[in-house]
């Protein structure tokens, strides 16, 4: 009787009745959608990569190529936080550690969904990098002749950019592979 | 009764939908390409083949993490490696 | 009292709502891309053809991640593999 | 006591809910449109026609996101293919 | 004890609120499109009529995916087919 | 002992409050206009009537998905036809 | 034991929580207009006080959905009409 | 067991969570307003004073729904009406 | 059994992360500022220390609802008043 | 057996993955600053140096908000005072 009043002992009551391995499954495919959010991030920056290249080359069209690699060399950072992310979602569905685990039920649920929500982080260097590879793109088009010192100010500016993308993936890492809370 | 596979289907369903969200992101950054395109082959109608290469091209990568998000959705659907 | 079938059921119609929000990303980009477009033709009404087909291919590329999550909307309605 | 339907159906109007959020898109979109369709025919009047038939198709083209995300709602709602 | 259409009731009024976040883009996109209109009515002035109905017309286009938000919202509340 | 109409109270509560986040969309909006209408005044002073009329009819148009929301929110809490 | 009030005054506290969360809108549309209203008073500060005008009438509509949350809010604090 | 006024008070620091994310306009709307303060500074150096006074007016107006939201979470984690 | 202070405990933890999210804002927005700030200074090297001063005054303004968060998140975890 | 320190450590392993959510903004403002610090060094290449340093100046104001969520995860991962 208690029981039915106490709605939030009774859920868990029930959700551990479960098997713990049936739990963690169920936690890492929602986990692995979470993570797979942050491709907001490079979808978003490369797209605005791919615009302002396209415009790039028709204002310079004898330095098309130029423009063309620095925009896929620019984007290519910019996909960092996707594949980060996608590796995130792939360990908790190929490669989870904590499938098997004789823990605790509910830290293992909770720490598999908190490393896919770490993991939307990325959609912050995603967008941003991308943008970095717009503005190098357009710039060198209108100063080829600045190519390197353009390139160097935008990998640099994309390094400063990633870091809160790598403390969430340390984070999500933590949570997998090293978790203090089990 | 439910039993253990009802629930990870479930969060399967959940999971491949949350995954799906990560379209937002080529859907805008693809947008923005198809304007910028419009706009430079409006002005330089000569390069037009150049301009829809390299938006074309631009676009392509963009489209990556919204093909991962679906291949993961799928996986969750059709292939379940945890069902 | 609940089977899995109807738990999966249920979290299907809440995961086939959150893939619809996948659509965000292409109204955004594809209305960007028809401001740019319509900017583009007041600006060079002569290349009005070149805009609009180009606006248009760009817009095609913005669609797709949108059908992609329609499907999977789609799939978790009437063709769902996990029940 | 809750049955299987009625879970199905409480699920299905939170769907229905999430999948409205889709009209952030074109809301944005076609807002963007607007601003840039007003711009150029202040700039060329005597474009008017040609600007705003482009603005129109484009914002069309950025409606679909939205009416795909009314549809999989309305199916929840009058034609539930999980109930 | 709570009872079947109980539940679905309770999630038909966290669904309809959920629906109204649509209205984010049509605040955005008509708000971009006012900045814009008033910046084009202060640089042609005598094209105020013409910026100003394109506007307008553009901002309509905008508000429909905040309207099938609210008449989802409505039907959840007032003539709930689930229930 | 919670009863079915305490549910339902407490969906509309979190309801109402998910409704109002639409809101951000005129907030933006409308402040894009304010931004646009100050520069627009700055540049041309002698145009500040019709800058700020058509600021202000944009952002009324802008308004109306707040409003919405509003009026959802409201119903949920004083006149909740779920009750 | 939980009890219905106590129910429904949990949510009202999320419900609240929330809602407050419109105020993104206004926050960041009311910094754009600050951003432009600096620009230009700097290109035109013989006109700062017709800028400062106008861009203090577009925030304070610009901030009206924030006032609705926030009213909202403290309906679900002090005077919950659900309670 | 849980009782009533445990439930209301971990829904407050929920809520007051919640309401925290509203700071993300302030936070953006006055970065603008730095980063376009900065710029017309950078022009007119002769006008820093005017310049800077306005991006402060400006930003106080934007601060405002963060402070209304930081309000509310202290309402709920220190004079809680609801228990 | 849980308690109600464990509960409580528990939503704290996650109140505080929630809050932590508003630190978006002055990301977001102070990054614009560097932009322009390095733009500002690249055009007007002899303003330099005028445009870094109104930047960094800018900014720290931006601070501001990211630190309440801050505060939000400490106080739920160092000084709970709801425990 | 559930225990209330099973479930506070839950709710911190959540609240840590929610908290790093903030590193969207200074990854997003960042990456203005660099997009814009490139286009100032390929414009005036003679100022490199200050130009870089500004960026880099703004870019650690913008990291702060992203380093508070990270000092509050790793409080509740490695230091948790609610447990
Ligand atoms: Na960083
Ligand atoms: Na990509
Ligand atoms: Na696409
Ligand atoms: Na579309
Ligand atoms: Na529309
Ligand atoms: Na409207
Ligand atoms: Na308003
Ligand atoms: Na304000
Ligand atoms: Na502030
Ligand atoms: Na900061």
């Amino acid at each position: 009787m208690e029981g039915t009043l106490d709605f939030i002992n009774a859920f868990l009551k029930w959700l551990l009745e479960f098997d713990i391995a049936v739990l963690v499954a169920a936690a890492s495919v929602i986990g692995a959608g979470f993570a797979m959010i942050a491709g907001i991030g490079p979808g978003i920056g490369q797209g605005f990569a791919a615009g302002k290249g396209a415009e790039a080359v028709g204002t310079n069209p004898t330095k098309g190529r130029q423009v063309t690699v620095v925009m896929l060399l620019g984007a290519a950072v910019a996909e960092t936080s996707g594949i980060f992310a996608l590796v995130v979602a792939l360990i908790l569905l190929f490669a989870n550690p904590l499938i098997g685990a004789e823990v605790a039920a509910l830290v293992v649920i909770a720490s598999v969904i908190g490393a896919g929500l770490s993991m939307i982080a990325g959609i912050g260097p995603g967008i941003g990098q991308g943008f970095a590879a717009g503005k190098s793109a357009e710039t060198v088009s209108v100063r080829p002749e600045h190519h390197g010192n353009i390139v160097k100010v935008m990998l640099l500016g994309q390094a400063v950019g990633q870091t809160t993308g790598i403390y969430a993936l340390v984070i999500s890492l933590l949570l997998l592979f090293a978790n203090p809370l089990l | 009764m439910i039993d253990g596979e009802s629930l990870i289907s479930a969060a399967s369903a959940i999971g491949a939908g949350l995954a799906m969200i990560a379209g937002i992101g080529a859907g805008i950054g693809q947008g923005f390409a198809a304007g910028k395109g419009a706009e430079a082959v409006g002005r330089q109608p000569e390069a037009q083949g150049d301009i829809i290469r390299t938006m074309l091209l631009g676009a392509a990568v963009a489209e990556t993490t919204g093909i991962y998000a679906l291949v993961v959705a799928l996986l969750l659907l059709f292939a379940n490696p945890l069902l």
